[in-house]
């Protein structure tokens, strides 16, 4: 077990920081975009030009043959600087089209495709062994059926990677030049590659998934750090009734209870992105740290607004962007009430969580 | 004790019920239940269908269109406008401006004010706060300084709630820079937004709303009867605005009506083993909300009954502190049904407003009097712990 | 909707508060008795005397025509004081003697007979609606076997009452003299009286237990407020660095986070006493009740203690027997984890949930 | 970064797991596992077992029986001794007064007291605390007078743990009364229980047990050898030794023993559905937990690795924090598992020790530095906000 990083990793991790500080958005006075953000090809042809896209993917198939724990390091500099894109979608979609062999993974890593997944439902709970899609055909002719909604960047996306109902269970497709309306995609018969078979899509599926929440885990992790130093600067430089806020002890005590919820995170987003690192198919771990993240991100969300005030409140100030972007991404790939779920459905398995094994 | 209304009182809420689902149409009900961004035209219409039937201000003196109710009454009347999703009566309007004046302001001043007060043919806003004065309120820097008849005002307010909309602002001012605390030397002034002088700049929230405003004065002049009460006197009407406003803090009825909107939300969601609404953990949740709103609401009831008039009970802190917490919390738990569909804000279902809903709302815990500053109105008002 | 008391339940308040200041465990230096308290026959007496044991049951079954509310009243005062008694467990055993329409209430009412409740079982989560108990027999020769434990006050009652399965359902019996031993009653062939059969066994047993959570909670209740009150004293007079513990703000903003748990936890609990007197089958409210007090007497014992640093853990203090008391009160008739699932399980029957109808 | 072992950390592991549950009795472990009051015989053979392994004092300098381990082997140490229920080495013993004889004592002070130190020969307690000071440690009063070679000592402890199986106490007593400020005067001071003039008193705590006590001194006469260091710097020395203290006290491993215990309750308790860890609502509070207990575990390793030899890391109280919210956590679902089971104190068995054990347990919370004292730590040491 250990948490140091070597000299390559702290390269890649400087590069993110200094592409994340030139992309991070400005907010001065006047409007500014606010909410989910659409894709911009400029920061994603910085992030390409850094390797960031190849990084968790063999060379054979593509890839840099570097692993998430190079991915974390990525995210929680996009995170911190508030720079969001669609790197966690994309990896996921690169996941799984590496599992299926496809040469696409080395356009989505050099960044000239943009494959996003297309995963929730109108109306539907978040689900990766279900869905109401279905597809029917054989071989290399497979008609798709239904909708995903919303598919985030299914509007600048080249393809959309599907997974659908077929006999035998879940299957992965890939669809080229979809057509996204309404926030969505819709397929009324649209052809569709079979990426991977019934047999193991669910599997697949399930270690993209893995890597995609390490991915979040760690950019909720840099969005943390973000507001938490924020609001300790607010604390220290705003004054009120004569005095520097941090005279306040209720909360100077509640900026520690910030702190050990970041740490904790911390902690937890840097072993998720070993341990998957370790083992691709480490749910168990994946959903640990969708739970101690998903957490620590409510806690330290609210309390960043609370202890800014107002000002916390508007767009022209950064931290309740990073509080947006953390409420976002709890409920993306599963919040925490569902991974407890999935978590409670285990507990016989094991004695103890052994984290030295 | 009784748990049950009296024959009068359950007759009062049918009355009220009837009106609220029969007088005020349903399409601008529908409008307000649905969230987002508030219609003005919509408020307006409503305050004047609540007006006309003498339901907008029933806790103003009589002659001006107050009703001789109960506490209980006064409840239950909030509990079915809530629950009708009727948008209430303007608060700047109704709850603060119109009982300072009522209380404090000249004969003219009342006959001037308030009957298009009630009506909402003014619009007031509120000009307390100040960019570095943030709860501390008797910081405040904006001056008035007397020139012949007139206050010349200069300065700057800000968190001006639908201060965009507003005819009239009522704000405090510094009409003594010398006065030995800084509580003292403050006016309460009215002052017609058209006023040259006055520069409005709305605020973006991260909801990308634009409730809150920046509010400018550039030597804006003020007529001298615009001034209520004494001069120097605004802190005691600040402090009676500010009382008054908690009252009618606790935003129950419309908790209540948002967690019943949550429970319908969850069974219309598909799991892999029934609706969201079976879901042990989420209908646990919403179990636990219910039994705290309850909680909630028996105590508004309980402390109202106990409230001299006039006086707000100061444990109307309790329920400033408590209803944002729940409100809060529904809104989270409304964000936490629609999961992934809640990522995508372009729609205006209820799924796409589920986000920006709740970022707007952790407001609830900072305007009005801080969270943090109820608690020291607690423990220092209520339980004597004064450090 | 009225939470005020008349000039007679004012009467009774007084009385119970005199009795309960009497009766009261002192705490000097030097060892003191901790945990769950023994019969003690000479409080028992005094609460007979104030009439305090038939309150809620009618004068034609041996009752005094009172209600839950007045229940309510003397158990918070009980509670404040922290005098630990069978009233919660009596009133249960006196409900099914009432709808039994059983000679016994009377020597229940005056407090010649203490008759307690059998309920839970080795091993088996608390349940009022399945018992395995069983028991054999017809008309006047029933006989039970198994095992109810623990059954507090057991070892001091003349009488058991017991919920044991037969054909149909759950009946409820009567035992006298039970062999009490390591805390419960072991029934082996034991002869028992039948009180109400299986049509409306689980029904009178429901109504019994949702007055003995009215009891107990109104009990928590004035728990709640002793230790409250103790705390806050202790802040405004104890000194910690040169300074009253009331200087430091984050200890002052938990004891207002205090006072708000307990004044709605006191709504409640007076409401529940209300709706139940109105409706005995209420299970809803009281669940609800249960709810709100067993969150709030955790949040309240909890934070009274660390307030108090290590002083409120001595046995020589009251605060640490209050949170005692809070403590097993929780688990007392289904905890705060069992009323919401029984809860969540009815939230389709209402839209939203009227106190004003 | 990398998740697994190294092959030297996984045989350390092995050796570890192989010595705690070969080398340490069955029944003495057992009997530890069990819970309620520590017995002192077996807290004697455990450590001397640990002792003659060299195993007791990982952390001394190695003359007195120290090893050179990494602080991730320091952890897995501690980790595989608490899963395997070993009793641990007596903390004021092993963590507190061993450290400030080592590094503050005399040759002789280090050779007469460390061996017997390391072996239980002399069981050590603390004499901090006093009745008017609380977690204001330098408000103390207790005084210590020269009187020739000799130190005679008056006033009065608190909060001693198991004080009554005491040999000895370390004792911060103040020897300059006219220092200019409070944390001056006060020195380290080695006193014998047998000594003329201390009294023990026990007090009874609310689950009934008597693990702490007072300690009273009249004119206790003490040699002026066993004052540790140099007169009046006694703080200098009790700041390192609370600053030892906290690395060793986030319990991780016997919270996870703990947990691993509750979920064992939960299968053998029956519901209406199954057992009550097929309990949604109860399984869902208990993957959490092991989600948070993994959380403070990995903290504690990578702060360790970050701390530097001698210098605890300011992120102990983290940990501090932390375990103890994390330590009540588990004992109070504990008492939930156990339900009416819990409410009869008379058995031994796992439910009749549940609530004891977790009333005992708030006290983590307050001893040892306050979570409150924590906090204040972390935001003035850490962040840097200093009111």
């Amino acid at each position: 077990m250990d948490f140091s990083i070597d000299t390559e990793q702290k390269a890649l991790r400087d590069a993110a920081r200094e592409l994340a500080s030139r992309r991070a958005p400005q907010h001065g006075e006047g409007d500014v975009p606010v909410g989910p953000a659409p894709h911009d090809a400029d920061t994603w042809s910085a992030l390409a030009e850094v390797g960031a896209l190849g990084l968790p993917f063999a060379e054979d198939v593509g890839g840099f043959g570097a692993s998430a724990v190079e991915v974390s390091l990525v995210a929680t500099e996009l995170g911190k600087a508030g720079v969001r894109t669609a790197y966690a979608d994309a990896l996921i979609a690169g996941s799984l089209l590496a599992t299926a062999g496809s040469d696409l993974l080395e356009s989505v890593t050099d960044g000239s495709a943009l494959v996003v997944p297309a995963m929730a439902e109108p109306d539907r709970a978040w689900s990766i062994t279900t869905s109401s899609v279905t597809a029917e055909g054989a071989d290399d002719s497979w008609k798709l059926t239904g909708e995903k909604s919303p598919v985030p960047y299914a509007d600048a996306a080249s393809h959309v990677v599907v997974p659908a109902s077929v006999e035998g269970g879940l299957a992965i497709f890939l669809v080229e030049g979809p057509t996204a309306a309404g926030g969505g995609v819709t397929f009324d018969g649209t052809a569709a590659t079979l990426l991977i078979g019934p047999d193991n899509g669910a599997a697949a599926l399930s270690q993209a998934i893995n890597l995609g929440i390490v991915t979040l885990c760690a950019e909720a992790l840099g969005a943390m750090e973000g507001a938490s130093t924020m609001t300790v600067e607010y604390l220290k430089t705003r004054k009120q009734f004569g005095v520097p806020l941090m005279s306040f002890q209720t909360l100077t005590q509640r900026a520690a209870d910030m702190y050990v919820s970041l740490e904790l995170a911390r902690s937890t987003a840097l072993f998720a992105a070993m341990a998957i690192s370790d083992d691709p198919s480490d749910s168990t771990t994946a959903s640990r740290a969708k739970v101690v993240v998903g957490q620590s991100g409510r806690h330290i969300g609210q309390e960043s607004i609370q202890l800014h005030g107002g000002i916390g409140m508007t767009a022209e100030y950064a931290v309740g962007h990073l509080v947006t972007r953390l409420t976002a991404i709890e409920r993306t790939f599963g919040d925490t009430r569902q991974h407890l779920a999935s978590l409670a459905s285990t507990l016989s398995d094991h004695e103890q969580v052994d984290i030295l094994s | 004790m009784q748990r049950r209304l009296s024959q009068e009182d359950a007759a009062f809420q049918q009355r009220m019920r009837d009106f609220f689902t029969t007088e005020v149409p349903a399409d601008l009900r529908e409008r307000w239940a649905a969230g987002g961004e508030p219609d003005p035209d919509d408020m307006r219409a409503s305050q004047r269908a609540l007006n006309k039937a003498d339901l907008a201000v029933p806790h103003w003196p009589a002659e001006f269109g107050g009703q001789d109710w109960t506490m209980l009454q006064r409840h239950i009347y909030l509990q079915e406008m809530q629950a009708a999703s009727v948008p209430p009566p303007l608060a700047f309007n109704a709850n603060m401006v119109g009982p300072v004046i009522a209380a404090f302001g000249s004969q003219a001043q009342k006959e001037r004010f308030l009957p298009p007060t009630a009506n909402l043919d003014i619009w007031w806003c509120q000009g307390f706060s100040e960019p570095d004065a943030g709860s501390d309120l008797a910081s405040l820097r904006t001056t008035a300084v007397k020139d012949g008849d007139e206050w010349v005002v200069n300065g700057q307010k800000t968190w001006t709630t639908l201060g965009q909309h507003a005819d009239w602002i009522f704000a405090l001012v510094r009409t003594d820079p010398d006065a030995p605390k800084k509580q003292m030397g403050i006016s309460f002034l009215l002052i017609e937004m058209s006023s040259p002088g006055v520069t409005v700049r709305p605020i973006q929230l991260i909801d990308g709303g634009h409730e809150v405003n920046e509010v400018f004065f550039d030597n804006v002049r003020v007529p001298a009867d615009h001034l209520v009460g004494e001069v120097n006197k605004g802190w005691d009407y600040a402090k009676f605005l500010l009382g008054n406003e908690r009252v009618g803090v606790a935003p129950v009825g419309s908790i209540k009506r948002r967690l019943a909107d949550a429970k319908q939300y969850a069974a219309a969601v598909q799991t892999e083993h029934g609706t969201l609404l079976e879901d042990p953990l989420l209908a646990a949740r919403i179990a636990e909300l219910e039994a705290q709103v309850m909680a909630l609401e028996l105590t508004v009831l309980r402390v109202a009954a106990n409230s001299r008039e006039g006086k707000p009970d100061p444990a109307s802190s309790i329920l400033k502190l408590r209803g944002s917490q729940l409100q809060q919390d529904v809104l989270e738990l409304i964000v936490d049904i629609a999961g992934p569909a809640g990522l995508d804000w372009s729609t205006d279902d209820w799924e796409g407003l589920a986000a920006p809903t709740y970022l707007n709302f952790r407001k609830a815990s900072i305007y009005g009097g801080s969270n943090e500053v109820q608690r020291q109105v607690i423990s220092s008002g209520i339980l004597g712990l004064r450090g």
